[in-house]
């Protein structure tokens, strides 16, 4: 056990104790990476246990708290903020907790690590999808994932700074939905649509699920050949690659992060030398051309 | 007449208010001497409230003047008439129910009077000088209604008024509680505060004011110092009309057998048990809290009770709730109008369908010409005085929106009517109809049960009276052959 | 029938109209500025994302007329999306569809029962126990399905209903619309000629009163909790149908957005007063509302903002109306 | 004098479901190994029930007064932007923590005017209030989260007093010590049990409502601003994601504890016990590692239980025969 809070550490085994802090158990990527970290536990010698981080700050704070007075050896967050759970990791941390961050990048410091892939670089890959499609630039939408959360935010900026050297890539309008909510998704795109027409030739949506409402707003009207990017690489997004004429999903693999996670918390935890705080995965872009090397994941 | 008399506590000069569709006061002029009991009477809706309630600055009047105390008042509000020395009992309770007993005497002045402690103590000794037991640390919610009327007249008192209002307070005091009532207000007279009261109990007028106001429509009729008045002269002032007497002469109508009631018994009310024959008036006569209600709520389905059994026609019936009692052939006027009578909000029209509802759906669907046709029909038959059918209730005066809970019923035609309290707060002309009805009822074949605090009201009606002490059946008598005294001795035994 | 047209007279109908005359500014400002806004297609994009709103609406109305509130809508839109769309295969589309509405009917009945054996007839004590309803839907739909969501696409076998109330039209009509009108004319035809209808308003106005002149009070909360509850899942169904997936947190906030179409519709949130033709109106104001900003390229922060203060002006004048009406 | 003593432990067993329900979860956890009873998590639990606990208090008041504020969250969430805002751009902390309250104060100003002096439904304008407020939020931020520049800013909440007590866990107490102050003996608690319990005979009785009842929002508005920043300073950021679940989740808590919907019945320590039990529950259920779904499962049916079981005791009161 290493929390200073855990007077007597339950040492089942000789495993190490994991907790995974989601920002929303109820959200399914999240949900998926537990049952992860539960599938491939056995392999790196953790117990793990979830505890909810309820899509707020508060409660999420309260979750790395209650782990850490849980005894906790490491506690992998996935943050609703990528700055408001900084104070208790660098308490949990204090306390001899190895704090991961999963599906997120970080700054040095406020956690011991972390695993994910680079949220930036997707705006790279996009602007690289279109520039193949349409080799003298285009114009297209990019609807956001939910305000606030900090791979929107990276993957808005990402997409951002790549425009910057690509002029003839134009974005005529950019919205945030308040949730990762399909239904916010489809309504913004269907309002889009009826706003730019044919105007639109590619839309880049934050989420894969997000991705399949921008699509039934496409269909309905008639806007088959527009060229939509989605992020996640989940099922739906391999059903996409095939049914949609041009779709590419920028895959996270959920499994390999997670797996990935264990392995440097217990790098961390044996105090290896060559443990690194920075954990990039690279993405799997998933593409008519690409989804047969990818065994798309049950989430 | 004293000196006092010379000096008025308040002269109200031309005084109007109208609401949409009533002109409550015209040109109203009073004048209220100092340490004088001023009465005040009139019909439902003669504007009485309305005035007083313009005195308080509840409402604003439209015009004419106005000085209490030798200054002119003008857009005044509720607590600065408190301010100046005017406190006003208002004819709807006002108390705040979630709190104590203490705490409302004090209501609005919990540091003036120096917080928790002192509240509560200056409390209790209000409350012992009116010879009122209740714990000040009770919540009012918990108390009977004439305890509430206690508190009331404490509140008042707790000012140091120059003169007191008081709007029926004696609508549902017992009479022991009258008594002291009556002292009170002879104390507060010998200390030169004036009061005006105002009652539908013209005995009262009689008992212990010095000067009477009648109004009628929104109109001061006359004020006439007490002893140049007689009952008579007022009554006909009051309705504008000659009245020979207060009650009908009785109905003589009695059949077989309708109801009986074998067993009642809930917490308060053990082994009640009474019959009811056709087109018979039976009274019930009993001190506040003693089961009355309770026992029609049972008898009606309204409450739960532990135990009953109960036979219409000679067959037992069911009765868990107030359909059950509706098919059986009941019908219940509740004590309380507003609460458990009238939708408010709702029109006249819709009020009086209620209970006929059933009747005029077909398939699940309403027939609304019926419905205008039944609310018409009662509106005449009733003379409910109201603009149309499609006026808010909420706008007719207390007579008239009884009379339309009574053509609720009425269209029904139960074979037994509950009137709880049918003639509370309202005014001499309208329970003279009321009256009308109840014979009417009884003798096209219908029976009424009548219960009311008012027992010449009961002794006069009814063909049978049953007292009722403590929740049990104490007697039985013929009105005609016991004296009041015979029954008010039941009704008080233990 | 020649009546004048004063200015008076329009006043007094914008005084009475007030959500109507914004509609219509709305519209107006928006077409100016966006020649689109005025294409059919969208046109049928309104139409379409009425769709799901407005039948938790019309159920709502029912609920806030008789002096209720029900804060479950969300999670039974949640637990009845994601059990309809993933029995689709299992048991095929028909029956996965009345398996929803009976799932929306169970769960508007344990609302009432609750209800009622727990005499919870004020209007706040409803709301915490549909509140904590609400909750435990979700749970169950989460639980259902681990939290991930199920894909109407994936489905192996005919899923046509579905894809007929997502995207087909019938002439210019969506079939989502035209669902919406058969309700609407159902539940405006209870609502305005029927003894249920009349009791719902009854009993919002004074229950107590109401009960003891013989309307069945009881059975009128269980019925209207069982239409809240129906129409859920219709909702439910309609949103699943039109976004092809349903999560287990897809309903999350549709519940006050039910409730402040109806309020900013004129139905008084105390009872007794109200129509599903008010929520007609209310709703469309609030999908307007967010179509219209979007086309005027108004971002959702400031959507926002718009919308919570549009919210609250429109309540407030339509108080301010009534106000003036009571003196 | 023997009722004094008895009659609130009568109240307390007959009335209020949360204080016993906490008391079976803290039994319950006796008999699991958990770091339950742990001095860390104890103190936890207090401290992170901070921020819930001081919105609690004006909600509480609010409630009390008849009314209800449901844009608390939005009033947290803007209140904390706004004091890191400040404070990055080099307001002094005193100053800015002030400013954050003023307009905490001034939101409930608005409320108050529109609900009481307007006549509205307090419901609805404090839902489309919270609606505005979390667009004001995203807007001032661009919804991304903000970092506060100021380390010592972090201590408002998280300096520790002789090294145990968090200080948000003082400015909690010293909270939650007025609130109860000024509810039960101040003369403006007392009209605002009154206005709450009758609102008409509070007005025909000289009370000042509408000044009063407004002044309950501004309360209500300056707890949650106190609650923003201090969660801001916990947090050490500011995001227009926080108190975007606070109001129904308060607003349950403080019925749960006893406090009444309809106003004039309740009282902060009630709300506190209401808001407590909330948070051990779920304490306790993360400490024994219960399923999250199951977990969300449980405390939906607690809710439900223990309101059902209050209006279940007043049905049965009201019927007894
Ligand atoms: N707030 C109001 N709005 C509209 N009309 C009102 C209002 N208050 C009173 N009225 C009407 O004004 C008239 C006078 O009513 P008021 O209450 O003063 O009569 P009252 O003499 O006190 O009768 P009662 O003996 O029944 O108490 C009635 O017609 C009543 O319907
Ligand atoms: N002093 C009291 N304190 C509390 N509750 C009381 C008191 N008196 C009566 N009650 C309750 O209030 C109701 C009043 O009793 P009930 O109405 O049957 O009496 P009543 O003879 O009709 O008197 P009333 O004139 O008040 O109608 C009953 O349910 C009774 O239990
Ligand atoms: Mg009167
Ligand atoms: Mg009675």
């Amino acid at each position: 056990g290493g929390g200073a809070a855990a007077t007597e550490a339950p040492a089942e085994g000789g495993n190490n104790t994991l907790v995974f802090i989601p920002g929303s158990a109820s959200n399914p990527s999240q949900a998926f990476g537990f049952k992860m970290f539960q599938k491939h536990a056995a392999e790196y010698n953790f117990d793990v246990s979830m505890l909810d981080g309820k899509a707020d700050v508060a409660e999420q704070t309260k979750a790395i708290n209650n782990a850490v007075a849980q005894g906790a050896d490491v506690i992998i967050v996935n943050p609703n903020d990528a700055l408001a759970i900084v104070p208790a990791m660098k308490a949990a941390q204090e306390a001899g907790v190895v704090v991961g961050i999963f599906m997120a990048a970080a700054a040095p410091g406020d956690s011991t690590f972390f695993v994910a892939v680079d949220d930036k670089q997707a705006g790279g890959v996009v602007v690289q999808g279109i520039l193949d499609l349409f080799p003298d630039g285009a114009t297209g939408v990019e609807i956001g994932g939910q305000a606030g959360h900090p791979a929107a935010i990276d993957r808005h900026d990402g997409f951002t700074t790549a425009l910057a050297d690509h002029p003839e890539i134009k974005v005529l309008d950019y919205q945030n939905p308040q949730q990762w909510d399909a239904a916010m998704a489809q309504a913004i795109a269907e309002d889009m649509v009826t706003k730019y027409g044919d105007e639109i030739q590619f839309v880049f949506c934050h989420w894969d699920n997000g991705a399949t409402g921008v699509i039934n707003a496409l269909k309905a009207a008639g806007m088959e050949d527009v060229l939509v990017f989605g992020v996640d690489g989940n099922a739906v997004a391999f059903e996409q690659v095939q049914s949609w004429k041009n779709y590419n999903s920028i895959g996270q693999n959920v499994e390999t992060i997670a797996m990935k996670s264990m392995e440097i918390a217990n790098l961390f935890l044996a105090k290896d030398a060559s443990a690194k705080f920075d954990n990039i995965v690279p993405f799997d872009l998933i593409t008519k051309d690409t989804f047969g090397n990818f065994t798309p994941p049950e989430w | 007449m004293d000196k006092n008399h010379s000096d008025p506590i308040l002269e109200i000069k031309e005084v109007s208010k109208a609401f949409p569709g009533v002109k409550a006061l015209d040109r109203v002029s009073l004048e209220v001497f100092r340490g004088t009991i001023h009465g005040i009477v009139g019909e439902n809706g003669a504007g009485k409230s309305t005035l007083m309630k313009i005195l308080s600055g509840v409402y604003q009047k439209d015009s004419g003047e106005i000085f209490f105390d030798g200054n002119k008042i003008e857009d005044i509000t509720p607590v600065q008439s408190m301010k100046m020395g005017l406190s006003i009992i208002y004819q709807e309770l006002n108390l705040v129910n979630t709190m104590t007993v203490g705490e409302n005497v004090f209501l609005g002045r919990f540091s003036e009077m120096g917080g928790r402690k002192e509240v509560h103590a200056k409390a209790r000794v209000l409350l012992d000088s009116i010879g009122c037991k209740i714990d000040t640390e009770k919540e009012v919610s918990e108390l009977s209604v004439s305890d509430k009327q206690m508190i009331e007249i404490a509140k008042a008192l707790s000012f140091d008024s120059k003169l007191i209002i008081m709007d029926e307070p004696s609508s549902s005091l017992t009479a022991d509680e009258m008594q002291e009532l009556i002292k009170i207000i002879h104390d507060l007279k010998n200390k030169g505060i004036s009061i005006i009261y105002i009652t539908h109990k013209l005995d009262e007028i009689f008992n212990f004011c010095d000067v009477v106001t009648v109004m009628r429509d929104g109109h001061v009729i006359a004020t006439r110092n007490i002893d140049a008045i007689s009952r008579n002269e007022m009554i006909s002032m009051m309705v504008g009309r000659t009245i020979e007497n207060e009650y009908p002469p009785r109905p003589n109508s009695v059949g077989e057998m309708i109801l009986e009631v074998e067993d009642i018994n809930t917490k308060l009310l053990k082994n009640v048990h009474f019959n009811l024959k056709k087109g018979e008036i039976l009274g019930f006569v009993g001190l506040v809290g003693s089961g009355r209600t309770e026992t029609v709520r049972a008898l009606f389905g309204a409450d739960k009770v532990k135990k009953k059994s109960i036979k219409v026609d000679g067959k037992f019936v069911n009765i868990n709730n107030p359909i059950d009692a509706i098919k059986n052939g009941l019908a219940m006027v509740p004590e309380d109008r507003k609460i458990q009578g009238l939708l408010l909000q709702f029109s006249v029209d819709k009020n009086i369908s209620l209970a006929s509802l059933g009747e005029l759906t077909y398939y699940g669907f309403i027939n609304e010409k019926k419905e205008r046709d039944i609310s018409e029909r009662q509106i005449k038959a009733l003379n409910v005085k109201t603009p149309s059918g499609k006026t808010r209730i909420q706008l007719l005066s207390g007579g008239n929106q009884q009379k339309a809970i009574l053509g609720r019923w009425l269209e029904l035609k139960p074979k037994i009517l509950v009137l709880d309290e049918p003639t509370k707060g309202i005014d001499v002309g309208a329970k003279y109809e009321i009256y009308l009805l109840m014979k009417k009822i009884v003798e096209e074949g219908g029976s009424i049960i009548l219960i009311s605090s008012e027992l010449p009201e009961v002794l006069n009606m009814s063909n049978r009276v049953i007292t009722i002490c403590n929740g049990r059946i104490t007697g039985e008598f013929d009105p005609l052959l016991a004296s009041a005294d015979e029954i008010m001795a039941k009704a008080f035994e233990f | 029938m020649n009546k004048k047209i004063t200015t008076q007279s329009i006043i007094a109908f914008a005084r009475n109209n007030l959500i109507i005359l914004g509609i219509f500014i709305l519209a107006i400002i928006t077409s100016f500025v966006e020649p689109n806004f005025l294409t059919v297609g969208n046109l049928q994009n309104i139409m379409r994302q009425f769709g799901p709103l407005i039948m938790l609406s019309l159920g709502m109305t029912f609920i806030i007329m008789g002096g209720f509130i029900d804060l479950s809508v969300g999670g039974i839109i949640s637990l009845v999306a994601v059990v309809t769309v993933s029995l689709i295969d299992p048991i095929g589309q028909v029956a996965a569809l009345m398996v929803g509405v009976v799932i929306g009917l169970i769960c508007g009945l344990l609302n009432s029962f609750l209800i009622i054996k727990g005499g919870a007839f004020k209007q706040s004590e409803a709301l915490f126990l549909t509140y904590g309803m609400s909750v435990v839907f979700t749970a169950v739909a989460l639980i259902y399905t681990a939290a991930a969501p199920v894909f109407l696409t994936y489905s192996k076998t005919d899923y046509s209903i579905f894809t007929a109330i997502g995207e087909r039209f019938v002439g210019p009509v969506s079939v989502s619309f035209i669902i919406f009108l058969v309700c609407l004319l159902i539940l405006y035809i209870i609502e305005s000629r029927t003894h249920i209808g009349r009791s719902i308003c009854l009993t919002g106005g004074n229950m107590t009163a109401a009960r003891l002149a013989g309307i069945p009070t009881e059975k009128t909360i269980v019925f209207i909790y069982a239409v809240s509850g129906i129409m859920a899942a219709i909702g439910a169904v309609v949103l699943a149908s039109r976004v092809t997936i349903a999560s287990p947190i897809m309903g999350k906030g549709y519940e006050t957005q039910a409730i402040l179409a109806v309020v900013v519709g004129g139905t008084a949130l105390l009872g007794g007063k109200g129509s599903v033709l008010r929520t007609v109106i209310g709703t469309l104001l609030i999908i307007m509302m967010s179509n219209c900003l979007n086309l005027l390229g108004v971002t959702t922060y400031i959507q926002y903002m718009l919308r919570g203060a549009i919210l609250i002006l429109a309540i407030w004048l339509d108080n301010r109306k009534q106000y003036s009406e009571g003196n | 004098m023997n009722t004094k003593i008895t009659e609130p432990i009568k109240n307390i067993f007959s009335a209020q479901k949360a204080p016993i329900a906490m008391l079976l979860i803290f039994i319950t956890m006796l008999f699991f190994k958990t770091p339950f009873y742990t001095r860390y998590n104890l103190i936890d639990l207090i401290n992170s029930n901070s921020t819930l606990l001081i919105v609690a208090m004006g909600f509480t008041v609010v409630l009390v007064a008849g009314g209800v504020d449901l844009s608390v969250g939005g009033v947290m969430t803007v209140s904390g932007i706004i004091a890191i805002k400040l404070i990055n751009s080099g307001v002094s902390i005193p100053v800015a923590v002030l400013v954050s309250i003023l307009f905490g104060a001034a939101i409930g100003a608005i409320n108050g005017y529109l609900t009481v002096y307007q006549n509205t439904e307090p419901f609805i304008i404090t839902l489309g209030m919270g609606v505005l407020l979390t667009g004001v939020a995203q807007e001032l931020t661009t919804a991304r989260p903000i970092s506060g520049e100021n380390p010592a800013f972090q201590n408002l909440a998280n300096y520790k007093l002789f090294g145990v007590v968090p200080a948000l866990v003082l400015v909690m107490i010293v909270t939650v010590i007025v609130v109860v102050w000024l509810l039960r003996s101040t003369s403006f608690g007392r009209n605002c049990y009154a206005i709450g319990g009758d609102y008409e005979v509070a007005k025909y009785s000289g009370i000042n409502v509408l000044p009063t009842k407004t002044l309950t929002f501004v309360i209500s508005g300056v707890t949650a601003a106190i609650a923003g920043v201090m969660l801001s300073s916990w947090v050490n950021s500011g995001n227009s994601t926080y108190g975007d679940q606070t109001a129904l989740y308060i607003a349950s808590a403080v019925v749960v504890g006893g406090t009444s919907f309809a106003g004039g019945i309740g009282g902060a320590f009630k709300s506190l016990l209401g808001v407590m039990f909330i948070g051990i529950l779920s304490n306790a259920f993360n400490m024994l590692n219960i399923d999250s779904y199951i977990q969300q499962l449980l405390v939906g049916l607690f809710i439900v239980g223990i309101i059902w079981l209050d209006c279940y005791a007043r049905k049965v009161k009201r019927e007894t025969v």
